[in-house]
C-alpha cells in the first residue's frame, strides 16, 4: 500500500489533465469526467477506511527524500485525526461535482482548477512534512481564487482578492513559524512525528510564539472571530458548489491544523492557550448566531452560521481532553456534510429565484414539498436537534469544554439557544407562510435529491451510531492527550 | 617639489568639480564634459600612485591608457544617442527627456 | 601562455562569430539567418567552455582567475544569451530594423560579460563593465525611431556614465591604498587588516555604487523601469536577467571571496539596502498599468531578494546563487511570454482576455508570475523558502520577516495581471500567433521553473561545487 | 418476556418513514398505518406490562458512546412508572389517532399530520423507556420537534407558524437547562444512569445544582411557571394535537422526568421544595387566568398547566404516588375534554365559548362525555380525578407547609369554578352561535366514549375498595396507604363549593364587561415582559453585532488594504522620469552610504 496516499493525492490532477484534453465544445463529457475523477477518490478513500486499523496511530506511511541539502522530506501518513477528513473531502468533492450543474460558462476551465484544488485539499490532510504541509496549503488558494473570482456573483473579484490576501497573509505567519520550529529541534527536521516527540524540550517561551505564529494562520482558516470577515463575502460571491467545498472542507483545514500542529508541538504552550482559546471559540459560536440573525442574504445566514458552528469545534479543542478532542473531530466532520448540504441547498433555490433574499421566498414547503423536506432536516441537524449527528459533535465538545471551563461552557449555552432560534426563523421565513405569488417554483430534480441523499443519511446515521466515526479518532486523539 | 599629495588634492578637485558638473547640468553634452572630467580625475590618481607608490610596476599607467581609449568610446556613444534624440526633440535639456516616468 | 589562450577561446569564438555576423548582414543575410548564426556563435562557446578545465592556474598572471564560480557562471551567462538570442528570433520585431547589428552587440555584450565573471583584477573589473555598458546603452536604444527607446537609452548611458566613473574613481582610489589592482593580493591585505579607515569605506562605496547600478540595488535602481520600457523586449530580458546576475557575480567577486573589507559594512548596511530593495520594487509595481514597467519593479524586487540572502554573509552567497538560477529561468520565461501575448503594446488592457485567445502562452505566463511570485509548487516558492531559511537559521528575523511580507505585497500585482488575463474578457480580437522558437523558449523555460521545484537537487550540487 | 421493550418505539418509528415517503400514494391508508402502529405498541405495552408483573426488570442492549472515559449504554428501563407511562401513552394515542381521522378529514397534508403523530409517539414512548438521562435528552428534544412541527401543522397560518416556533425555543431554553445538569452530573457523578442516581457521592450544593438544572427541563417542557408562554399559544395546532401533546402525554414528560430522578430530587431537599413552590405557582396562576379566558381551547390549556403544576406541588410535597397517580388520570380525562372541545369546535367552527351555548341538546355523546371529563377534572366524588387529587391533598397535608396546602386548596376550588362556567357557557342557555351545530361522526365520538370510560372507572384502581393497587404497584417501597377519609370529605367539599359559586354566578358570566380586571386577564402580562426582556433585545443585539462586523471588522481589513495602495502610490511617484533626480537619488545613496559606513565603523571602533 505504499504508493496509495500519493495516488489519492494526485488522482484529482490526473483528471485535470484528462479532462485538459477533452474539447471544450463537449460539456456533457467534460462533466462526465470530472465525476468519474471524483468517484475514483471517494474509491480509493473508502479502501483506505477500510483497511485502516482502528487501534494503531498513523498508517500508510509514505517517506522518500526530496531535498536533502534542506532536510525536506516526502513524508505522507494517515491516523484517527486525518482520516474522516479525507473522507470528507472526497465525498463533498464528489458531491460538489455532481452539482455542478448550474455552472454554464466555461466548464473546461472550471473543472480542471476543481481538480486542482482537490488535490491541494487531499494533500493538507495526508502530508506530515511540515514543508509538504505548507505547499499543499497554499496550492489551495490560487485554485478558489479562480473559482470564486471566474464564476462568482456579483462582487466575486472583491472577495476572491479578499479571500487570497487574508489567507496568505495567514499562511505567510505559518511559514516563518515552520522554519522557526525547524531550527529550534534539536535533530533539525520537519517531519511532524519527530517534532511532536520531541516537542518538550523547547522552551516555554519559544513555544508561546512558535504556537502564536501557527495559530495566526489556522485562526483565519477556522474562522476565529476577529479574523472571520472574508468568510460572508465568499460564501455569498462563491458559486454554490464552490461554496459547498469551501464550508465542507476549507473551514476544516484551519482547525486540522490546530490539532495537527499547535497542540502536539507546543502542548505547553497549549495547556496556557487553553483558557483564550476557549474563550474565543464562546465568542464565536455567539458572535456567529447572533450577526447570522440579523443578515438578510440567505446564504451569508448560513455563512455566519458556520462560523459559530466553527465556535464549537475551537470549544472542544481548547477543552484539551480525550471528549473535547472527539467531540472537536467529530463536529469537524458533520459540520461538513450538514453545512455543505445546507449550501447545496441554497443553491437549489437560488437556481430557480435568481435571489438570496431571504425576504423573496415563504411559502415554498407546498410548493415544493421535497425541497422542504430536506431543507428541515438539515436546519434541524444545524441547530444540534439529537438524533442527528449535529447534537453529537456539539454534545462531546460542550462536554469537555465544561469538565476543564465549566463557566464558558455555560456561556457558550446561549449560542445553543440563539442557534435554535435562528435555523426556525430560517425555516419560517423560507418555507412556513403563505406562497408568495410567482413562487411556481419545480421542486427538487433527480440529480440535486442524488445529491442530497447521502448526506442526509450520513446524518441520520452518525446521530444515531456515532460510534461510526469516533471509532476511528479515540487511538488518535488518546495519544494526542498524552502529550499534554 | 610636487608630492603625492598635490596630485591627490588635484584629482579629488577635479573629481567634485565633476561630480557638481553631472549633477547641477541642464545640458547633455555640458553633462559629457563633467564626466569626462571625473574620468580624468581618475586617471591623475592612477598615474600618481604609481609614480609614487609603485613605481617598480607600469600598471597604473597602463591601466590609465585603458580608460583614456574606453572614455574615448563611451562618449562616441554617449554623443551617438544624444544626436539620435535631438533628431527627434529638437533640444539636448534632460528636462525634456520625461516621456518614461511613473 | 597555452593554458591562457584556451582560457578565452571562449570569447575569441564569440568575437569572431561577432564580427563574421556583422559582415554578413553587411552583405543583406536575412533576419532568420543571422539570428541563427548567432545562436550558433554561442553554441561553440558553450562547446568551448570544458576546454577551460581545471581550474587554479592564474590566467594572464592575474588578470583573470579561473575558478569553479567563474566556470559556472560563464555557463550561466552563455545559457541565459541563448535564450535572449531565441527570443529576439521568434520576437515580432518592427519591419524595418536591421538585426545585424542586434546581434553583433549582442555578443560583444556576451565577451565582456564572460571576462567580468571571471576578472581577477579591478581593472579588468572596470573594463569589462564599461564594455558591457556602452554596448547596453545602444542595445537599449536600439529603435532609433521610437522616441521611447532612444529616451531610454539616453537615460541609460546618463545613469551609467556617473556609475562607472564613480567606480573608476573608487578603483583608483583602492589602488592608492593597495599600491596594486589584484584582487587576491587586495583581499589578503585587508584581511591582514592594515589598511583600513575612511579612505577604504569610499573606495569600497564607490565601487559598490558601479556593481549595484548593475544589480539595480536601492538607492541606484531609479533607472530600471525607465529603460525596461523604453528598450526592445529581448534587451529588457537581457537586461533584466544577466547583467543583473553580473552585477551580483562582482559584488561577490569583490566583497565577498577573499576580502572582508567593510566587515559593518555586510552585518549593518546590506540588510537594510535588501529591505528597501524588495520593498520599494513591490510598492512601485503595485499600480503599474504597463505590464513592462510591472516587470520591470517586480525584477528589481527580486533583486532584493537575492541580495537579501548576499546579506548574510559568506553562508548566504550559495543560496543567493540558486536564488539567481531559479530567477532566470522564472524571470526570462516571464519577459518572453510577455513579449509573444503582446509584443506592441505592453499596456495592462491589451492582456485582457488573453487567457482565451491564447490558452497555453497565457498559462505558462501565468505559471512565470506565480513563480516569481512565490507561489509553493513552483520553483520560485523553493527559491524563497531557501533564502527565508537561511534568513531564519542566521537568527535575522527582520530580514526573513521582510522577504515573508513582500512576497504577499508581491502576489497584489503578479495576480493583477493574471486577473486581467483570465477575469476580464477581452477588448481587442487580435490574434496572437507565436512562432514554435517562442513556445520552445517558453516551454523551455517553464519546464525550467516546474522540475527545479520538484528536484532542485540539479542546481544544489552544481552550486556545492562553485562555492566548495 | 420483559425484553422486547425496545420494539416499542420502533413500530411508530417505521410508520413515521412509511407516512414520509410514500404518504402521498397511500393518502388515507397512512392513518391505519399509523393507527395499527401504535395499536401493536399498545399491545406490546400490554404485554411488557404482564412481564413485569410475572418478575421482568431493566435490561441493557449495547454501548453506544464513551464520554469522559465513562460509556454510555443504550439500556431499556422496565419499573412500574414506565409500564404505567406506556399504557397511558399507548392508549391514549391510539384514541387520538382514531379520533384525528375524522377530525382531520379534508386536509391536505393527511399524510404528513399522521407522520408526525407517529414520530411523536416513537420519540415518547422512547423517552419513557430509556434508562439514562443521555438518551432521555435526545428524546427529549425529539417530542420538542414534533410538538414544534404540530403546533405549526396550518403554516399558511403566521400564527400557527410563530406559535410553532415559540413552542421550540422555549422548551429549547429549558432544555439547555436540563443539557448543562447533565453536562454537570458527568463532570461530577460520573454516570448518568437513573439507577444510581440517588448513589451519587458529590459535594452537596452541586448535586443540588444538578437537580435544579434538570427540573429547568421539566419546567420547560412541563410549562410551569417562567416557561408555561408557549402552551396557550399551542393551541394554534389541530386540536387533535392539542390533546395528545398538550394535555395528555408531552406535557406529562416533565412530570415523568422529575418522578424519575425523585432519588436525586429527595436527596436535596431544597430541590424537592423548589419543585412544590413552582408547581403551585403555576397552579394557582393558571387556574386564575382559567377563568377569564374566553377561548375553549384557551380554558383547557390553562387548566392543564395548573394540573401539572398540583402534580409537580404533589411530587414536591413528598406525595410521589399522588403526583404519578393524578399524572395517569389527568392523562385520559384531560385527553377526553380536549376530544370534546375538538368535536364542539368541529360542529359550530368557533373556539369562543361565548358564541356558543345550548349544545347540549345538540350533540347528546360529546356533551355527556364532556360533562364526565369536566367533572372528573373538578375532582367530583366517585370519578377519576377525585382520587388522585385527593392524593395530592393528603401528601401536601402531611408536607406540613401550610402557604402549599393553600394553593392546592385554592387551585381545585378555582378548577371546578371554571370548569363549571365552561360547562354553562358552552351547553346550556340558548345557542349563541351561527352555525347549525351537528354531531360528530361516530369515529369521533367513540373514542370520546371510550375515554369517558378510563374518566370515570380509572381512579377506582387507586381507591380502597382495590386496597390501593395503584400505590402499591407504583411505588411497593412506601408501605401501606390509607385514605384519610377527613381530606377526602374536605376535598369533595371544596370541589361542591366551586360548582356551586359558578353555577350561582352563571348570569354574570355572559354581560362580564372585559377590562374589569386587567392583570389576570392579560394572563399576568408575561408575553409583553418576555417580548420586551428577550425578544426585542435579542433582536436589537443581532442587528448591532451585525452592523459591528460590517463597519468594525470588515473596515479595519479595508482600511489595512487601502493605506498598502496609498502607499503603493506614493511610492510609484517616486518616478519622476526626470534624470536630474535620478542621478541626484544615486549621487546622494552615495554619500549617505559613505557617511553611515564611516559612523557604524568609528562606533564599534573597528578603524
Amino acid at each position: 500500500m505504499s504508493y496509495f496516499l500519493t495516488a489519492i493525492i494526485f488522482l484529482p490532477l490526473a483528471g485535470a489533465a484528462f479532462i485538459a484534453l477533452i474539447p471544450a465544445a463537449q460539456v456533457r463529457s467534460i462533466r462526465l469526467a470530472a465525476v468519474a475523477f471524483n468517484t475514483a477518490v471517494l474509491a480509493a478513500a473508502a479502501v483506505v477506511a477500510l483497511h485502516f486499523n482502528v487501534s494503531a496511530g498513523l498508517q500508510f506511511l509514505e517517506d522518500r527524500v526530496w531535498i536533502p541539502q534542506a532536510n525536506i522530506h516526502y513524508t505522507l501518513g494517515v491516523d484517527g485525526i486525518s482520516l474522516a477528513l479525507v473522507v470528507l473531502t472526497a465525498l463533498m468533492g464528489l458531491l460538489a461535482a455532481l452539482a455542478s450543474g448550474c455552472i454554464t460558462k466555461r466548464v473546461k476551465e472550471y473543472f480542471i482548477v476543481y481538480q486542482v484544488l482537490m488535490t491541494g485539499l487531499l494533500g493538507t490532510f495526508l502530508a506530515l512534512d511540515l514543508v509538504l504541509f505548507y505547499i499543499f496549503w497554499e496550492a489551495v488558494l490560487i485554485p478558489m481564487f479562480f473559482l470564486i473570482g471566474i464564476w462568482g456573483g456579483p462582487r466575486r473579484e472583491y472577495a476572491a482578492w479578499k479571500f487570497f490576501f487574508y489567507t496568505l497573509a495567514g499562511s505567510v505567519a505559518m511559514l516563518l513559524g515552520i522554519l522557526a520550529v525547524y531550527f529550534s529541534v534539536v535533530p533539525h527536521t520537519f517531519n511532524m512525528i519527530e517534532i511532536a516527540r520531541s516537542s518538550s524540550m523547547m522552551p516555554i517561551a519559544a513555544q508561546m510564539v512558535f504556537f502564536l505564529m501557527f495559530f495566526i494562520a489556522f485562526a483565519i482558516k477556522v474562522p476565529v472571530f476577529p479574523f472571520h470577515t472574508w468568510l460572508p463575502d465568499a460564501h455569498v460571491e462563491a458559486p454554490t458548489p464552490v461554496s459547498v467545498i469551501l464550508a465542507g472542507v476549507l473551514l476544516k483545514m484551519g482547525t486540522y491544523g490546530l490539532m495537527r500542529i499547535c497542540i502536539p508541538f507546543f502542548p505547553a504552550a497549549a495547556v496556557l492557550f487553553a483558557f483564550p482559546l476557549a474563550i474565543l471559540g464562546a465568542v464565536n459560536l455567539i458572535y456567529g448566531a447572533f450577526a447570522a440573525f440579523a443578515q438578510t442574504d440567505f446564504k451569508k445566514m448560513i455563512a455566519y452560521s458556520s462560523v459559530s458552528h466553527m465556535g464549537f469545534v475551537l470549544l472542544g479543542v481548547a477543552a484539551l481532553n480525550a471528549t473535547g478532542f472527539n467531540g472537536a473531530l467529530l463536529e469537524m466532520f458533520n459540520h461538513g456534510v450538514i453545512t455543505g448540504a445546507m449550501f447545496l441547498l441554497v443553491g437549489v433555490i437560488y437556481d430557480r429565484a435568481h435571489t438570496r433574499e431571504i425576504s423573496a421566498f415563504g411559502g415554498l414547503a407546498s410548493v415544493m414539498p421535497r425541497y422542504a423536506f430536506f431543507l428541515t432536516f438539515m436546519s434541524l441537524a444545524s441547530l444540534g436537534l439529537p438524533g442527528l449527528s449535529g447534537f453529537i459533535g456539539e454534545f462531546l465538545a460542550m462536554a469537555g469544554a465544561f469538565f476543564r471551563f465549566p463557566s464558558i461552557a455555560v456561556i457558550s449555552a446561549i449560542g445553543l439557544i440563539a442557534l435554535v432560534a435562528l435555523f426556525l426563523v430560517i425555516i419560517r421565513k423560507v418555507l412556513w407562510g403563505k406562497p408568495a405569488a410567482h413562487a411556481g417554483y419545480p421542486d427538487m430534480n433527480a440529480v440535486e435529491i442524488a445529491v442530497m441523499l447521502p448526506l442526509a443519511a450520513l446524518t441520520l446515521a452518525i446521530g444515531f451510531y456515532p460510534q461510526m466515526i469516533l471509532q476511528f479518532q479515540t487511538y488518535a486523539v488518546n495519544a494526542l492527550v498524552g502529550l499534554l | 617639489m610636487i608630492s603625492l599629495g598635490h596630485f591627490v588634492a588635484l584629482s579629488t578637485v577635479l573629481f567634485c568639480i565633476g561630480l557638481f558638473g553631472v549633477l547641477t547640468q541642464r545640458n547633455a553634452i555640458r553633462f559629457l564634459i563633467s564626466i569626462e572630467l571625473i574620468l580624468n580625475a581618475a586617471n591623475i590618481n592612477l598615474v600618481a600612485f604609481n609614480r609614487y607608490l609603485a613605481p617598480a610596476s607600469a600598471e597604473g599607467q597602463v591601466v590609465s591608457l585603458f580608460v583614456i581609449g574606453v572614455a574615448a568610446a563611451a562618449s562616441v556613444v554617449g554623443l551617438i544617442l544624444i544626436i539620435s534624440i535631438y533628431r527627434q526633440r529638437q533640444s539636448v535639456f534632460l528636462d525634456d527627456f520625461n516621456l518614461l516616468k511613473w | 601562455m597555452t593554458y591562457s589562450l584556451n582560457f578565452i577561446s571562449v570569447e575569441l569564438a564569440l568575437v569572431l562569430g561577432a564580427l563574421l555576423i556583422l559582415m554578413a548582414a553587411v552583405f543583406g543575410a536575412g533576419r532568420k539567418t543571422l539570428g541563427f548564426a548567432a545562436l550558433a556563435t554561442v553554441m561553440i562557446a558553450i562547446f568551448r567552455l570544458p576546454a577551460t578545465m581545471p581550474p587554479g592556474y592564474p590566467v594572464f598572471d592575474g588578470m583573470l582567475v579561473s575558478d569553479t564560480f567563474g566556470y559556472g557562471m560563464r555557463l550561466f551567462i552563455l545559457l541565459t544569451v541563448a535564450m535572449v538570442v531565441l527570443m529576439s528570433l521568434a520576437y515580432a520585431w518592427p519591419q524595418d530594423e536591421d538585426m545585424g547589428e542586434f546581434y553583433f552587440f549582442i555578443l560583444v555584450a556576451t565577451v565582456a560579460l564572460n571576462l567580468a565573471a571571471c576578472a581577477g583584477n579591478l581593472a579588468m573589473v572596470y573594463l569589462a563593465v564599461e564594455t558591457l555598458s556602452i554596448v547596453s546603452y545602444v542595445l537599449a536604444g536600439y529603435f532609433k525611431r521610437d522616441i521611447l527607446s532612444t529616451e531610454a537609452g539616453v537615460k541609460y548611458f546618463l545613469f551609467g556614465a556617473l556609475s562607472t566613473g564613480l567606480m573608476l574613481y573608487g578603483i583608483s582610489l583602492a589602488y592608492g591604498l593597495f599600491g596594486t589592482l589584484d584582487m587576491s593580493f587586495i583581499g589578503s591585505r585587508i584581511a591582514a587588516g592594515d589598511a583600513h579607515g575612511p579612505a577604504l569605506v569610499v573606495a569600497a562605496v564607490l565601487i559598490l555604487a558601479g556593481l549595484a547600478f548593475k544589480a539595480s540595488l536601492v538607492p541606484f535602481h531609479m533607472w530600471v523601469a525607465d529603460v525596461y520600457e523604453g528598450a526592445p523586449w529581448p534587451v529588457a530580458a537581457f537586461l533584466s536577467v544577466t547583467s543583473k546576475a553580473l552585477g551580483f557575480v562582482l559584488l561577490a567577486r569583490i566583497f565577498f571571496s577573499n576580502a572582508v573589507v567593510a566587515v559593518p559594512f555586510w552585518s549593518g548596511v546590506a540588510p537594510v539596502i535588501a529591505i528597501l530593495t524588495m520593498t520599494i520594487g513591490n510598492l512601485a509595481a503595485f499600480h503599474q498599468n504597463s505590464v513592462k514597467r510591472m516587470l520591470a519593479f517586480s525584477s528589481v524586487a527580486q533583486a532584493g531578494y537575492i541580495f537579501a540572502a548576499m546579506a548574510l554573509g559568506q553562508a548566504g552567497l550559495s543560496t543567493a546563487f540558486f536564488y539567481i538560477a531559479i530567477y532566470a529561468f522564472m524571470n526570462m520565461g516571464a519577459f518572453a511570454a510577455a513579449a509573444f501575448l503582446s509584443p506592441a503594446d505592453a499596456q495592462l488592457e491589451a492582456y485582457r482576455g488573453l487567457g482565451r485567445r491564447a490558452p497555453v502562452m497565457a498559462f505558462l505566463f501565468s505559471v512565470f508570475l506565480l513563480s516569481l511570485a512565490g507561489l509553493p509548487p513552483l520553483a520560485g516558492f523553493m527559491a524563497k523558502f531557501f533564502v527565508i531559511s537561511a534568513a531564519v537559521e542566521a537568527r535575522d528575523y527582520i530580514l526573513a520577516g521582510a522577504v515573508v511580507l513582500n512576497s504577499i505585497l508581491g502576489f497584489f500585482y503578479y495576480l493583477k495581471v493574471i486577473k486581467a488575463m483570465y477575469f476580464d474578457d477581452e477588448t481587442s480580437v487580435r490574434e496572437c500567433l507565436v512562432p514554435w522558437l517562442g513556445y520552445l523558449l517558453v516551454g523551455g523555460c517553464a519546464w525550467g521553473v516546474i522540475f527545479l521545484a520538484i528536484h532542485p537537487q540539479a542546481i544544489l550540487d552544481i552550486l556545492a561545487l562553485m562555492f566548495v | 418476556m420483559v425484553n422486547i421493550a425496545h420494539f416499542i418505539p420502533l413500530f411508530p418509528f417505521a410508520a413515521f418513514w412509511l407516512n414520509i415517503i410514500f404518504g402521498r400514494r397511500l393518502g388515507v391508508a397512512s392513518a391505519y398505518v399509523a393507527v395499527g402502529a401504535s395499536a401493536i405498541s399498545a399491545v406490546l405495552a400490554w404485554l411488557v406490562f404482564q412481564g413485569l408483573l410475572s418478575g421482568g426488570g431493566s435490561y441493557t442492549l449495547t454501548p453506544w458512546l464513551t464520554v469522559n472515559g465513562h460509556p454510555i449504554t443504550l439500556g431499556i428501563i422496565v419499573d412500574s412508572l414506565t409500564v404505567m407511562m406506556l399504557l397511558v401513552v399507548t392508549v391514549v394515542g391510539t384514541l387520538i389517532q382514531i379520533y384525528s381521522i375524522g377530525y382531520m378529514g379534508g386536509d391536505p397534508r393527511f399524510s404528513r399530520y399522521f407522520a408526525y403523530i407517529s414520530l411523536f409517539m416513537s420519540s415518547m414512548l422512547g423517552l419513557v423507556l430509556v434508562d439514562n438521562l443521555f438518551l432521555l435528552y435526545i428524546c427529549w428534544e425529539g417530542v420538542g420537534l414534533c410538538s414544534c412541527l404540530l403546533v405549526a401543522f396550518w403554516y399558511e397560518k403566521p400564527a400557527a407558524a410563530a406559535a410553532g416556533i415559540k413552542a421550540f425555543i422555549t422548551t429549547r431554553v429549558g432544555d439547555t437547562g436540563l443539557f448543562l445538569g447533565i453536562l454537570l452530573l458527568m463532570s461530577v457523578g460520573h454516570s448518568l444512569r437513573f439507577s444510581d442516581m440517588g448513589v451519587i457521592n458529590a459535594p452537596e450544593p452541586l448535586m443540588a445544582l444538578a437537580a435544579l438544572l434538570i427540573f429547568m427541563g421539566a419546567v420547560g417542557k412541563s410549562a410551569q411557571f417562567p416557561l408555561h408562554v408557549w402552551l396557550p399559544d399551542a393551541m394554534e395546532g389541530p386540536t387533535a394535537v392539542s390533546a395528545l401533546i398538550h394535555a395528555a402525554t408531552m406535557v406529562a414528560a416533565g412530570v415523568y422526568l422529575v418522578a424519575r430522578c425523585y432519588p436525586l430530587f429527595t436527596a436535596h431537599p431544597l430541590a424537592l421544595q423548589t419543585v412544590a413552590v413552582i408547581g403551585a405557582i403555576s397552579a394557582v396562576m393558571a387556574a386564575s387566568i382559567a377563568c377569564f379566558a374566553n377561548d375553549i381551547k384557551k380554558v383547557l390549556a390553562y387548566s392543564t398547566i395548573s394540573q401539572l403544576g398540583l402534580m409537580m406541588l404533589g411530587l414536591g410535597a413528598g406525595g410521589y404516588t399522588g403526583g404519578t397517580f393524578h399524572l395517569m388520570t389527568h392523562a385520559f380525562f384531560k385527553a377526553l375534554l380536549f376530544l370534546g372541545a375538538g368535536s364542539v369546535i368541529h360542529a359550530v367552527h368557533t373556539q369562543d365559548i361565548r358564541a356558543m351555548g345550548g349544545l347540549f341538546n345538540k350533540m347528546k355523546v360529546t356533551s355527556l362525555t364532556f360533562i364526565i371529563g369536566a367533572l372528573a377534572l373538578a375532582g367530583v366524588a366517585p370519578l377519576s380525578g377525585f382520587w388522585s387529587k385527593d392524593e395530592i391533598l393528603t401528601a401536601v397535608w402531611h408536607h406540613g407547609n401550610f402557604g402549599l396546602f393553600i394553593a392546592a386548596v385554592t387551585t381545585s376550588f378555582l378548577t371546578a369554578f371554571y370548569m363549571t362556567r365552561l360547562i354553562l357557557l358552552a351547553f346550556f342557555g340558548e345557542y349563541r352561535g351561527a352555525h347549525k351545530a351537528h354531531e360528530s361522526p361516530a369515529v369521533m365520538t367513540l373514542p370520546l366514549v371510550i375515554l369517558a370510560f378510563f374518566a370515570l372507572f380509572l381512579g377506582l384502581i387507586g381507591s380502597p375498595w382495590a386496597h390501593h393497587a395503584f400505590q402499591r404497584f407504583i411505588a411497593p417501597a412506601e408501605g401501606e396507604v390509607a385514605l384519610d377519609i377527613g381530606m377526602a370529605v374536605a376535598s369533595s367539599v371544596i370541589a361542591l363549593a366551586g360548582i356551586l359559586t359558578a353555577f350561582l354566578l352563571r348570569g354574570k358570566f355572559l354581560e362580564y364587561k372585559p377590562g374589569a380586571c386587567p392583570l389576570i386577564e392579560n394572563k399576568y402580562y408575561f408575553d409583553e415582559i418576555y417580548d420586551a426582556l428577550f425578544v426585542r433585545p435579542f433582536h436589537w443585539l443581532a442587528a448591532a453585532v451585525a452592523r459591528f462586523d460590517r463597519e468594525r471588522v470588515d473596515g479595519v481589513v479595508n482600511g489595512i488594504s487601502r493605506c498598502v495602495q496609498e502607499i503603493a502610490q506614493a511610492s510609484r511617484s517616486l518616478q519622476t522620469g526626470l534624470v536630474e533626480n535620478y542621478l541626484v537619488a544615486q549621487a546622494g545613496g552615495v554619500f549617505v552610504l559613505i557617511v553611515v559606513l564611516t559612523l557604524v565603523g568609528k562606533l564599534c571602533h573597528i578603524f
